[in-house]
């Protein structure tokens, strides 16, 4: 256990960056913002928090909070400045917003290392650190999706008009979802540069948004689960694709391609309703719970020609 | 002209329409009366093409059309108004009844074109705007209109009344009745069964999925039971 | 300045192939197809197979790129795209699935150019074309140049006579929205959806091809950089509008040769995707988008 | 080649094999190196298992893909230190992959020894090693042959996204100036993934520079070489390592007298070279590019230090490294030494014939 | 106005001279109307005339070209939206709109979460919202059995009531419903109309637009039409709907028999 762990110290550190960097983009989206901002914000994370190790040896968590605060800053400001997009153009915007800031970062002299990026961010950032960080962050998220604060992010996403007719301030929930973003962005580059001691621009770029989408649409785009099983399934897949040898990058494009066209729900949505299924079929008492609610009988039991018989739901789609 | 022969529709485990039996034939109007849920908009979307069915079939001019592809099915004469408007929100409104007409051929098609204008004088005026900006009222005109662009010999509309104010559903139903005199079959789903009665020249009543009343209007305004039904205590008592 | 100009309308144009058929398909039937700029590279990869062969002729090598990135983004479509909007549950969901499965597809065709040319360079050195410059004194032009932009002007404003005047065109406008009623107005959904991708596809290869013959050379990886830039050229356009791909297109490669001209040209990107972004907070739709048509 | 010298026999505290992990790209963009490389490392072992150059004890390789992903590199790498069987890593050839690798190999220990990977972050310490000499410490030859062409301005072409060639433009290249007497008239970056250098090629054309620096990754070589010819620039074309490989290939005829120096060269008559190219054309049938050389270069430095070492302790290697270096030696590069735990070669000047690589002598005009 | 015994009750609600237009198109063009506390106000109209625009204006969601909305006499055009549905004003929408991935509960739930605290950080989380208003605008709209249900699978009908509990259960001081019967049949509509009238009884504001004349004369205290986005006539509902001009512009032959 303890060899297994050390093997593969880095794909476990590396699954719970892609788990931040993931619900990132997922948490935004849950309220339907198409923001990619979060992957710029990796970057400005990675970069604070590298820079404040090497130049001024700030302890790590200091490092990765300035990088958060800096990113949480500018997701609020670019979220007052793009407050009138939305859909693919929002995310044609933040694709700009990030790519912009690669450049900046290419150009950025000594402050970034240029192209090289910078290294010897050495700090001691441990692992259960991180994953600690994960929990608690996965804890948050999750009582998010749950009753009112669940049910409000749904509304906002599904119909921000209706959402707005029961008193939801859809323009504060959509701004707080850039912060959140960024300070999430923002933790993961900043660990992940601590973790790895460097950064570089190669690190961050469209490649980036590309995966963490792939993550959240393969895994399930609602659920911070979807996000970790989509992390851990494109964290650990080019180590288990080494079995294939040089057929492993097709292999890869035909596993995401076939997720994306077979499972619609994401995995997690396929891992529900199994775990459904064999509940259902594990006892009645069990499967009780789920009982359907009389639309499978049409028109009820009401007597013919009594249209409204009271509180029968009957069917009729509309 | 059109008969529908114990039709079954089933989604999934929910079997919505257990055999509905039903005609059309030039000239003249049937109405299809019946609870929420009871199997109409099913009964007219799988006429349609657009939900298969589980058995029976759907004979239009002698042929068999049950199972054929939906679009295939407008070519031979038959179109649906569907239940809730469905305009293309984001089309202009004359491009909405140029879709309308995808099947005739363009002459015809620019002919109908003109007299839909002429029937709802409000659509001519808002052609280059968007459909979906229209009021609901407008809309359900808009969708009527583009159902008549087809220029069907058999036309199912699903509650076309519904959200216009009283002197437009006035206009409507005498539209409907001027379109069925001109020739056309007309399977109408309406639940506004007071006005439905008033045009129409047979009743089909289905609940639960199956027909339990069928015959000529006039004999449907005198059942006691689909009158209260569908017309309320007032009407009865009247 | 002039040859500025040339080459400003040469990139343009370029930027335009490309956009055109990722265009048609996302503007009309709301397909924004990931594996575009991957279906563009392994046309040109495909037609460099069989020119080194056979030395062929350039209008024939066109050819054979229109017909390979046609087959392709036809297989993309039946077995990707056309499964994914039959299944998903609603049209968002099945919008972001799109654009998964374009990315996994993309990446097979990109994993198996990449297997086969191990990224080295690949061209058309074998075809019987060659390239020629006219040096007219004030401007030096080539005769790909001439091609390329002709060609691009020339499709644009078919395709945008297509989408516009067609009843196909509508037809397809129209399975964009609601394909089910489209369906009832005896719109064969398939059939067009088939053909506006076979179309989009063939855009691409054509475009895959002129580039091959522009830049004597392109890699395996080439295809990803223009997918980013089409997808800018669409977006800073408006979806939908032909005339919008066309713009956006001009003014991305305006700017760039500006930037490249002017400055020393590490700030490219930065400065075109600047632009994008104060051009959307300006235009959240794109220059020509049409609002989104909502009401109460 | 191999050494002169071999004692036949037992080295004696080696087990029966060395197992060493070789953590290259065999897929994705930069495969052509991995594959290259695995080709020279392969022609290495073979012969230093046939030589008996560890006497009885065997060198194995375990080829991992780390396929263009910086976070597989640096996995593999932790699972090569763990797995307390593997002695030494053969590292990757991308810079950010090695940067991943390299703070992790030198914490715990474990010798690493590179090809390529130019950038400054990569040499971190005594365990992490280089056999790819960086292009500035041999790039002078650039400067002698343009003096020999009596080049007097100069334009310069990088890309702006590559640590090595933006290096090479912005610093290299204004000192050769310095020295071999010529003016740099503009110096020009360009994106990582540029494609199209139409405009960058009319600038330059425009002014009529005598030479021009091309300092861009393989696959935009034959672009901007073509692109620049056909905007009617006649004057000299020089490039670097990355123009070699094969890349010139589709530019044909008109890349014709493009020159660039170089770690290495098939063509050279240095006598270990010879050697290798020898053996390397009888076991593939194909001349050898600078990857699978270097590469070479690498997994005899690493048997060298092995030997040196006597032992296959990861610190005793290390130190056996370290010595080896300290004496350098003669490898497919030629000569070579050590700058620190970085290699130097004399280098060569090469240059495209419309066809073929050549090599370009220095001092003619 | 209204029935001489008592004086016209203080007006909650006041829209004057409202205008929304769109570009050329004149939706509303300077109506407005008051209501009453505790009163039925009812808006009919031709298609097109600009009801459901005027509603989306009084409610915010779209932006006025003129005029003036008034809440307890406090001027509120030009505050957010989403403040007026805490002012507690609640609507329902023309089409139906409920999420349809919640359960029939949970979209009443996102009601009553409204009143289920402010806006601070500990609320986000807070896993109920009000059950008493929760289960009260169940109660109400007879829903009790399809609790569980999702709107999938719902009757038309059912769909509306839900929209009708969601807004219950804000508690709302004034509702507006824009035409909350359409697609039902007679028997449902007359459900729905007892319903509004048992809250008129308990206090509740409403206006309520739709087009069965019948079931406004019944339902409601005071009628105002509505043409081309301008006011036509305005009072009691018998008296509106005899006015010729409403008859002319409306109502057509058989509504007039109905007058
Ligand atoms: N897409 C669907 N999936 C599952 N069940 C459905 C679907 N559409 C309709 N049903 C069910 O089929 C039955 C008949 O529905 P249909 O829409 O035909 O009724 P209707 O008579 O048109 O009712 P209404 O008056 O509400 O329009 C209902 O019980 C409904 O729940
Ligand atoms: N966003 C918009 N852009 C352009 N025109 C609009 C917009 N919204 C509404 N309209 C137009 O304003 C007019 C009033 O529309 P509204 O929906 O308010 O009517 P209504 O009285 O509710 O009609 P109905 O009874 O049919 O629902 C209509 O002609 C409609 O087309
Ligand atoms: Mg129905
Ligand atoms: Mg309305």
């Amino acid at each position: 256990m303890s060899y297994w762990y050390d093997a593969h110290l880095i794909l476990i550190q590396s699954t719970f960056v892609s788990l931040l960097l993931a619900l990132s983009i997922q948490f935004p989206l849950r309220m339907g913002v198409f923001s990619f901002a979060g992957i710029g914000s990796y970057g400005i994370g990675a970069y604070a928090a590298a820079i404040m190790t090497i130049r001024y040896s700030w302890p790590a968590f200091a490092a990765i909070g300035a990088g958060m605060v800096v990113a949480m800053v500018a997701g609020y400001l670019l979220a007052l400045l793009v407050s009138r997009l939305d859909g693919l153009y929002l995310g044609m915007a933040t694709i700009a917003f990030t790519l912009i800031l690669t450049v900046v970062a290419i150009n950025g002299g000594s402050l970034t290392g240029g192209a090289q990026g910078l290294y010897g961010a050495i700090s001691t950032l441990q692992t259960g650190q991180v994953i600690l960080v994960c929990a608690v962050v996965v804890v948050l998220l999750a009582l998010s999706e749950r009753g009112r604060m669940g049910r409000r992010i749904d509304a906002v996403r599904e119909d921000p008009e209706l959402a707005v007719s029961v008193g939801i301030r859809v323009i504060r929930m959509r701004r707080m979802a850039f912060v959140v973003s960024g300070a999430l962005g923002a933790c993961a580059g900043g660990m992940n540069a601590l973790l790895r001691t460097t950064v570089s621009p190669d690190d961050v770029g469209f490649s980036l948004v590309v995966l963490a989408l792939t993550m959240i649409i393969v895994g399930g785009s609602r659920s911070w689960a979807g996000a970790l099983i989509g992390s851990v399934i494109f964290t650990w897949l080019p180590q288990v694709l080494q079995a294939v040898g040089d057929w492993q990058t097709v292999v890869y494009g035909v596993i995401v391609a076939l997720t994306a066209v077979y499972v619609p729900s994401g995995l997690l949505g396929v891992a529900q309703n199994g775990y459904r299924r064999m509940r259902r079929r594990s006892g009645p008492v069990a499967g009780a719970t789920e009982k359907a609610t009389g639309s499978e009988e049409p028109g009820g039991d009401s007597a013919p020609l009594e249209p409204l018989s009271e509180d029968v739901p009957t069917g009729g789609t509309r | 002209m059109l008969e529908i022969r114990d039709l079954h529709v089933s989604y999934g485990k929910v079997e919505a329409v257990r055999g509905v039996s039903a005609s059309a034939a030039p000239g003249r109007i049937t109405l299809v009366l019946g609870a929420n849920g009871a199997g109409k908009s099913t009964t007219l979307r799988t006429v349609a093409g657009l939900v298969p069915a589980v058995s029976g079939e759907v004979v239009l001019d002698g042929k068999v059309i049950t199972g054929r592809p939906g679009h295939t099915i407008v070519r031979d004469g038959l179109v649906l108004v569907p239940e809730g408007r469905r305009v293309f929100a984001p089309l202009t409104v004359e491009e909405n009844l140029l879709l309308g007409g995808y099947v005739a051929p363009r002459a015809k098609s620019a002919e109908t074109l003109d007299r839909v204008y002429e029937m709802f004088p409000i659509l001519a005026q808002r052609r280059r705007g968007a459909a979906g900006l229209l009021s609901g009222g407008e809309q359900q005109m808009l969708a009527f209109g583009r159902a008549l662009m087809s220029s069907p010999r058999v036309m199912l509309m699903d509650e076309p009344s519904m959200g216009l104010a009283p002197a437009m559903v006035e206009s409507v139903f005498g539209a409907v009745r001027e379109i069925a005199d001109a020739g056309i079959a007309l399977l109408v789903v309406e639940q506004n069964a007071e006005l439905g009665l008033e045009i129409a020249d047979d009743v089909v009543v289905v609940a639960r999925g199956e027909v339990v009343f069928s015959g000529e209007a006039e004999q449907a305004r005198s059942d006691a039971s689909v009158v209260r039904a569908f017309l309320g205590e007032a009407a009865l008592s009247q | 300045m002039a040859q500025d100009v040339i080459n400003a309308a040469t990139l343009g144009s370029l930027y335009l192939l490309f956009a055109l058929g990722m265009s048609l398909a996302w503007g009309t039937i709301g397909i924004l197809n990931f594996a575009h700029g991957s279906i563009f590279m392994f046309s040109a990869f495909v037609c460099h197979l069989i020119v080194r062969e056979a030395a062929l002729p350039m209008p024939v090598a066109v050819l054979i790129g229109l017909v390979v990135g046609a087959v392709i983004s036809v297989l993309v479509q039946v077995l990707a795209f056309e499964p994914i909007q039959r299944r998903a549950a609603d049209h968002r969901r099945a919008e972001l699935q799109i654009l998964v499965g374009g990315i996994g597809m993309a990446g097979v065709l990109l994993a198996i150019a990449q297997r086969v040319t191990k990224s080295v360079p690949f061209g058309f050195s074998e075809s019987t074309f060659r390239v020629h410059v006219y040096d007219l004194g004030f401007v030096r032009l080539s005769n790909v140049q001439i091609v390329i932009v002709v060609a691009a002007c020339l499709l644009a404003g078919l395709a945008g006579w297509w989408l516009r005047s067609s009843r196909s065109g509508l037809a397809l406008r129209a399975i964009g929205v609601d394909p089910e009623v489209a369906t009832m107005m005896g719109v064969d959904r398939r059939k067009l959806a088939v053909a506006i991708m076979a179309a989009s596809g063939g855009l691409a290869g054509v475009a895959g091809v002129l580039l091959t013959y522009y830049l004597g050379s392109i890699a395996a990886e080439s295809g990803d950089a223009f997918l980013l830039k089409a997808f800018a050229a669409i977006v800073l356009g408006g979806v939908g509008s032909v005339g919008g791909a066309a713009v956006g297109a001009a003014i991305l490669a305006v700017v760039e040769t500006i930037v490249l001209v002017q400055t020393s040209g590490t700030w490219v990107d930065a400065v075109s995707f600047g632009l994008i972004f104060l051009m959307l907070l300006v235009r959240p739709r794109g220059i020509f988008g049409r609002k989104e048509v909502r009401r109460t | 080649g191999g050494p002169t010298s071999t004692d036949a026999g037992s080295v004696k505290g080696l087990p029966s094999t060395v197992k060493i992990m070789s953590i290259k790209e065999m897929s994705g963009a930069v495969a052509f190196a991995g594959t290259n490389a695995t080709k020279g490392i392969d022609l290495a072992v073979e012969q230093i298992n046939q030589q008996k150059f560890l006497g009885d004890s065997k060198l194995e390789i375990d080829l991992k893909d780390s396929a263009a992903s910086a976070q597989q590199a640096a996995s593999l790498a932790t699972q090569a230190i763990s797995d307390k069987s593997y002695a030494a890593i053969l590292g990757p050839a991308s810079s950010a992959q090695a940067t991943a690798i390299s703070p992790i190999a030198q914490k715990s220990g474990l010798p690493v020894v590179y090809t390529q990977a130019g950038s400054d972050g990569v040499l971190v310490g005594n365990y992490t090693y280089r056999v790819t000499a960086p292009a500035e410490s041999y790039y002078q030859l650039a400067g002698q042959y343009l003096k020999s062409k009596h080049v007097k301005t100069a334009a310069v072409l990088f890309n702006s996204g590559n640590p090595t060639l933006t290096q090479l433009g912005q610093k290299t290249v204004p000192a050769l100036a310095d020295k071999y007497g010529f003016k740099v008239r503009s110096s020009d970056g360009v994106q990582v993934t540029a494609q199209d250098f139409t405009s960058n090629a009319s600038k330059i054309a425009q002014a009529k520079p005598d030479a021009v620096f091309l300092l861009l990754t393989g696959p935009q070589d034959p672009v901007a070489v073509t692109q620049l010819r056909q905007d009617g620039y006649r004057g000299e074309i020089v490039g670097m390592t990355s123009m070699g490989a094969g890349n010139l290939k589709t530019a044909g005829k008109t890349a014709a007298g493009v020159v660039w120096p170089s770690n290495f060269s098939a063509l050279d008559t240095n006598e270990s070279t010879k050697k290798f190219v020898e053996a390397y054309k009888a076991k593939y049938g194909e001349v050898p590019n600078n990857y699978a050389a270097e590469a070479y270069d690498a997994a005899w430095f690493l048997a060298r230090g092995i030997k040196e070492a006597g032992s296959a302790s990861r610190t005793e290697i290390q130190k056996g490294l370290a010595k080896v270096a300290a004496s350098g030696f003669e490898g497919a590069q030629g000569a070579m030494t050590f700058d620190g735990t970085d290699v130097r070669v004399t280098g060569v000047l090469a240059g495209w014939d419309g066809t073929n690589e050549t090599l370009v002598p220095l001092g003619s005009s | 106005m209204n029935t001489p015994e008592d004086a016209a009750p203080p007006a909650v609600l006041e829209a004057q001279d409202v205008a929304v237009h769109y570009g050329g198109v004149k939706a509303v063009d300077g109506f407005g109307l008051k209501l009453e506390a505790g009163r039925i106000c009812g808006i009919l109209g031709p298609n097109g005339s600009g009801k459901s625009t005027f509603l989306a204006a009084v409610t915010r969601l779209v932006p006025l070209t003129r005029g003036r909305l008034m809440l307890d006499g406090e001027e509120y055009h030009n505050t957010p939206a989403a403040s007026l549905a805490h002012r507690g004003v609640a609507r329902t929408f023309q089409t139906v709109r409920l999420l349809p991935d919640l359960t029939v509960l949970e979209n009443i739930q996102l009601g009553a979460d409204l009143r289920a605290g402010g806006g601070g950080v500990k609320q986000w989380f807070r896993r109920t919202a009000v059950p008493e208003a929760v289960e009260e605008a169940i109660e109400r709209t007879g829903l009790g059995a399809v609790r569980s249900a999702r709107p999938g699978e719902l009757s038309y009908g059912m769909a509306r009531r839900v929209e009708i509990a969601r807004a219950l259960a804000t508690r709302p001081r004034v509702l507006l419903l824009d035409e909350p019967t359409a697609g039902m049949n007679q028997a449902e509509r007359r459900e729905v109309s007892q319903l509004m009238q048992k809250l008129r009884d308990e206090g509740l504001t409403q206006l309520l637009v739709e087009h069965d004349v019948p079931m406004m004369v019944d339902t409601c205290d005071r009628l105002v039409a509505m043409k081309s986005g301008e006011l036509v006539t305005e009072g009691a509902p018998a008296e509106v709907v005899r006015d010729p001009a409403v008859q002319e512009a409306y109502l057509g032959k058989r509504g007039r028999n109905h007058a």
